[in-house]
């Protein structure tokens, strides 16, 4: 898995992104991007939740000056549209990452404990940590109990059984910068290099630009 | 992705309306619109125009390439080039779509306008299908330079798909039971069963 | 054949594909003699074949107990991937129905599979309410890219009294035709009550 | 809902466990006391030594990939040099559902059994040769049962979900509006139900 070298670079990529101060329109483009990268890319990726939580703010911010405006009024309705826009893309977003963490929750919590060992930084926000928790406990006890019957000791090895997140699916991928020396490996057969240019377009195998995306040189589309 | 959540990302796409009726600027969290001055043109984004020409508050200034002469200047080079010409607009599928929805009485000779696009993209629809034969034979990559998001997006799901299929073909296939351990294991597990058992 | 049964299972969910068929009692309880009866066959053939090297003599268990310890795990394969895909099916039917499932659905359900669908509802409740510092994100609405403020609906059912989220109060009756506010419409479409009416 | 995954078998894979019900020929090299009951044809106690059957794949593969294999296991007749041969000529000729349900996902396990790779070959060969037809199928509105038959288990996954999204498309280019839609397990259920009333009658 690519995870592990590119860690460093997702946190320090977090941190700066912590000292700029954003515009609303700015974290709103964050959002959108943040909402195509988790729809595509077969993995979870590191959460976004400073993003969303910022948006969430925003909603409710307007959501209460709304109570000052008239009913009729033209601001009115443009404010709420754009409400319904906000919030689909945030719970859009959300979705699709409680529908990850479902898929693959062995897989999922197994990375999030060996960064934790790791001392790296979690993919998975604290709710979202306690979610997978108790969604893996309830299989566990689930399959637990129907096995009651079994002579002798109860068989776990499905727990080894990871639904694993196919990380060679294609994507496609746009480069948000200059990407110089991207390897394409072929099965059985030596890596190919191809260079992007800025907002070069290209379908590839996730496996082979993964870790671009979160390094936030490309993002997916 | 279905075509309303493209539709979605097109929609911020800014246009120029000429607003009826006058009012300060609307600070909206994507950034402030207006402010209005009747008869005075304003960028907006796509789905503000929309939502206010449906209540007749304003007229489309259509955006410059949508115009008889500009796309069929456009649809030529497509005809003539082997790669895909860049699009004067990323979305400009949903642009022509919605506009051409709700305003044919702000763009000049809309129906040719309509039937131009529809070629253009028909046209780009059939190099794509044609340019997928040499992605599904064997390359590793394939470049997808000057695709709009409406394009990329019908590629979806069988092209992605299918390259995957392709890939595990070429794989050695992962096991679930690891056979050299389904020996072992067999005997193993029955002692352990032996062991409660006794 | 053995492992029969167990493939039943499996295939009674690839029939049905998309809705919930009843718990299987009947044919869990096959899978489960099936197991029991190899794992202890294999366990007397084992202590059998201890005793006979010890005593220098005897059959050459290795084989039937390796063949059957395959069956075993087949077997186990096929059941637990039959209660995994229903719960699959279950969480599906927590976003699409609600916490609460329609009475016919209800019955199809052993009392396991109840317990864990409240489960998974109040985590699930717990998660979105955990969103944000407002009280939570429901994630069950707003599923599709917002369009026009307003739609027309049809009801399909009477439906009685609904009250909208500003407070007032809409009666809802069979084949009436209403215009409302989008969001407030979105869950009873999916719920089926209500028929979006595009002109 | 909004992901997309593309096939990748699984422990828990419905379309997994029903591949590897598919049966494979297999011939015993030892005697295998007490389990007489695998070979349906004859009556007695044990498999002796040179029984030969086809076992389904879930058993054959654990008895004969181990250090110590108890059956030996053969390429299934349709991966053999006679069905290559034909598919190598015309593969868009060929009935694939006929061939084998599952003639892809099998052939993906049985391919190990042939080491001069001409399996994995015709496996890709057969899929790219077929794949133009499948994406032009995936275009029509009306959906020809007939061609559709002619599918492999795996083809047919992937034109369904082709041909869902082309339809989607479709739909977008020609209409201004989507119709928001009742959630597909209310429709079944209340599809069912209708069925179950008509059952009444």
């Amino acid at each position: 898995m690519d995870t592990v070298e590119n860690a460093e670079d997702v946190q320090s990529d977090e941190s700066e992104y912590e000292e700029i101060a954003h515009t609303a329109a700015e974290v709103l483009e964050l959002m959108e991007e943040a909402w195509l990268n988790e729809k595509f890319a077969p993995e979870i990726l590191p959460h976004k939740y400073d993003i969303v939580e910022c948006l969430l703010g925003q909603i409710s911010h307007v959501e209460e000056n709304l109570t000052n405006v008239g009913n009729d009024d033209l601001r009115r309705s443009l404010h709420q549209m754009e409400l319904d826009r906000l919030r689909y893309l945030v719970s859009s977003y959300l979705r699709m990452r409680l529908e990850k963490i479902e898929t693959y929750v062995y897989f999922i919590l197994k990375q999030e404990e060996e960064r934790s060992q790791k001392g790296e930084e979690n993919y998975l926000n604290k709710n979202e940590l306690e979610f997978a928790k108790a969604y893996m406990q309830s299989l566990d006890q689930h399959f637990t109990d129907r096995l009651h019957f079994w002579p002798g000791n109860i068989p776990t090895e499905w727990k080894n059984q990871l639904i694993i997140p196919n990380i060679h699916s294609f994507v496609f991928m746009k480069a948000k910068n200059e990407i110089e020396g991207v390897m394409v490996s072929h099965v059985n057969e030596e890596e190919e290099v191809v260079d992007l240019r800025t907002g070069s377009q290209i379908l590839i195998s996730y496996s082979n630009v993964g870790h671009f995306i979160k390094t936030n040189q490309s993002c997916l589309i | 992705m279905n075509p309303e959540e493209v539709e979605f990302l097109g929609e911020k796409q800014l246009i120029s309306i000429i607003p009826t009726f006058n009012s300060s600027t609307i600070h909206l969290v994507s950034g402030d619109i207006g402010p209005f001055r009747a008869s005075l043109p304003v960028n907006v984004p796509l789905w503000v125009a929309v939502n206010l020409k449906q209540q007749r508050k304003c007229k489309i200034q259509p955006p410059d390439w949508m115009d008889v002469e500009q796309l069929e200047l456009l649809k030529e080079a497509e005809k003539a080039s082997r790669n895909f010409v860049k699009m004067p607009s990323e979305h400009y599928m949903i642009e022509g779509k919605l506009l051409l929805s709700i305003a044919t009485d702000d763009i000049a000779r809309a129906d040719e306008v309509r039937t131009i696009i529809k070629d253009i993209w028909d046209i780009r629809m059939a190099k794509l299908r044609s340019s997928v034969n040499t992605l599904i034979t064997g390359k590793s990559y394939g470049n997808v330079d000057n695709l709009t998001i409406m394009e990329i997006n019908s590629m979806r799901p069988l092209i992605p798909h299918a390259m995957d299929q392709i890939h595990r073909m070429k794989m050695e296939r992962p096991r679930f039971s690891t056979p050299s351990q389904s020996t072992s294991l067999g005997l193993l597990n029955s002692s352990t069963v032996i062991s409660t058992f006794k | 054949m053995y492992g029969e049964s167990a493939c039943s299972l499996v295939k009674e969910l690839d029939r049905n594909r998309g809705t919930l068929p009843p718990y299987n009692n009947e044919l869990i309880g096959e899978v489960e003699k099936e197991i029991c009866h190899l794992i202890q066959q294999n366990v007397a053939d084992d202590f059998k074949a201890h005793e006979d090297s010890n005593v220098g003599a005897g059959l050459d268990y290795t084989a039937t107990i390796r063949t059957r310890h395959a069956i075993i795990q087949r077997n186990l394969r096929c059941l637990l991937a039959y209660h995994y895909n229903r719960l699959r099916c279950l969480r599906t039917m927590r976003w699409e129905f609600g916490s609460i499932l329609p009475p016919d659905i209800k019955v199809n359900l052993s009392h396991a599979e109840s317990n864990w669908f409240s489960k998974y509802s109040s985590m699930l409740a717990t998660y979105m309410r955990s969103i944000g510092d407002d009280g939570g994100v429901n994630l069950t609405i707003d599923l599709n890219p917002p369009k026009a403020l307003y739609i027309e609906v049809k009801c399909l059912v009477d439906y009685g009294q609904y009250e909208l989220s500003d407070g007032s109060l809409v009666l809802l009756k069979e084949s009436n035709r209403y215009f409302l506010p989008r969001a407030e419409c979105e869950d009873l479409i999916r719920q089926g009550v209500f028929q979006h009416i595009i002109n | 809902m909004s992901l997309c995954y593309s096939y990748t078998p699984n422990y828990f894979s419905i379309e997994d466990i029903l591949v590897t019900q598919e049966r494979i020929p297999s011939k015993f090299l030892v005697n295998v006391p007490k389990l007489g009951k695998l070979n349906p044809s004859a009556e007695e106690n044990d498999i002796k030594q040179g029984t030969a059957l086809d076992l389904p794949f879930w058993l054959a593969d654990p008895l004969s990939f181990a250090r110590h294999p108890l059956i030996s296991i053969e390429l299934p007749r349709v991966y053999k040099e006679a069905y290559r041969e034909i598919l190598k000529a015309d593969a868009t000729a060929v009935d694939l559902h006929k061939l084998g349900l599952y003639f892809y996902e099998l052939g993906l396990y049985v391919k190990r059994l042939d080491p001069r790779r001409e399996v994995e070959a015709i496996l890709l060969h057969t899929f790219r040769s077929r794949f133009k037809e499948l994406m032009d199928f995936a275009d029509d509105v009306v959906c020809d049962p007939v061609k559709q038959n002619r599918l492999d288990m795996f083809e047919r996954t992937l034109f369904q979900k082709a041909h869902f999204s082309r339809m989607q498309l479709k739909s977008w280019l020609n209409n201004s509006e989507m119709r928001l839609e009742a959630a597909t397990m209310v429709i079944n259920h209340k599809k069912r139900k209708r069925i179950d009333v008509d059952d009444l009658f």
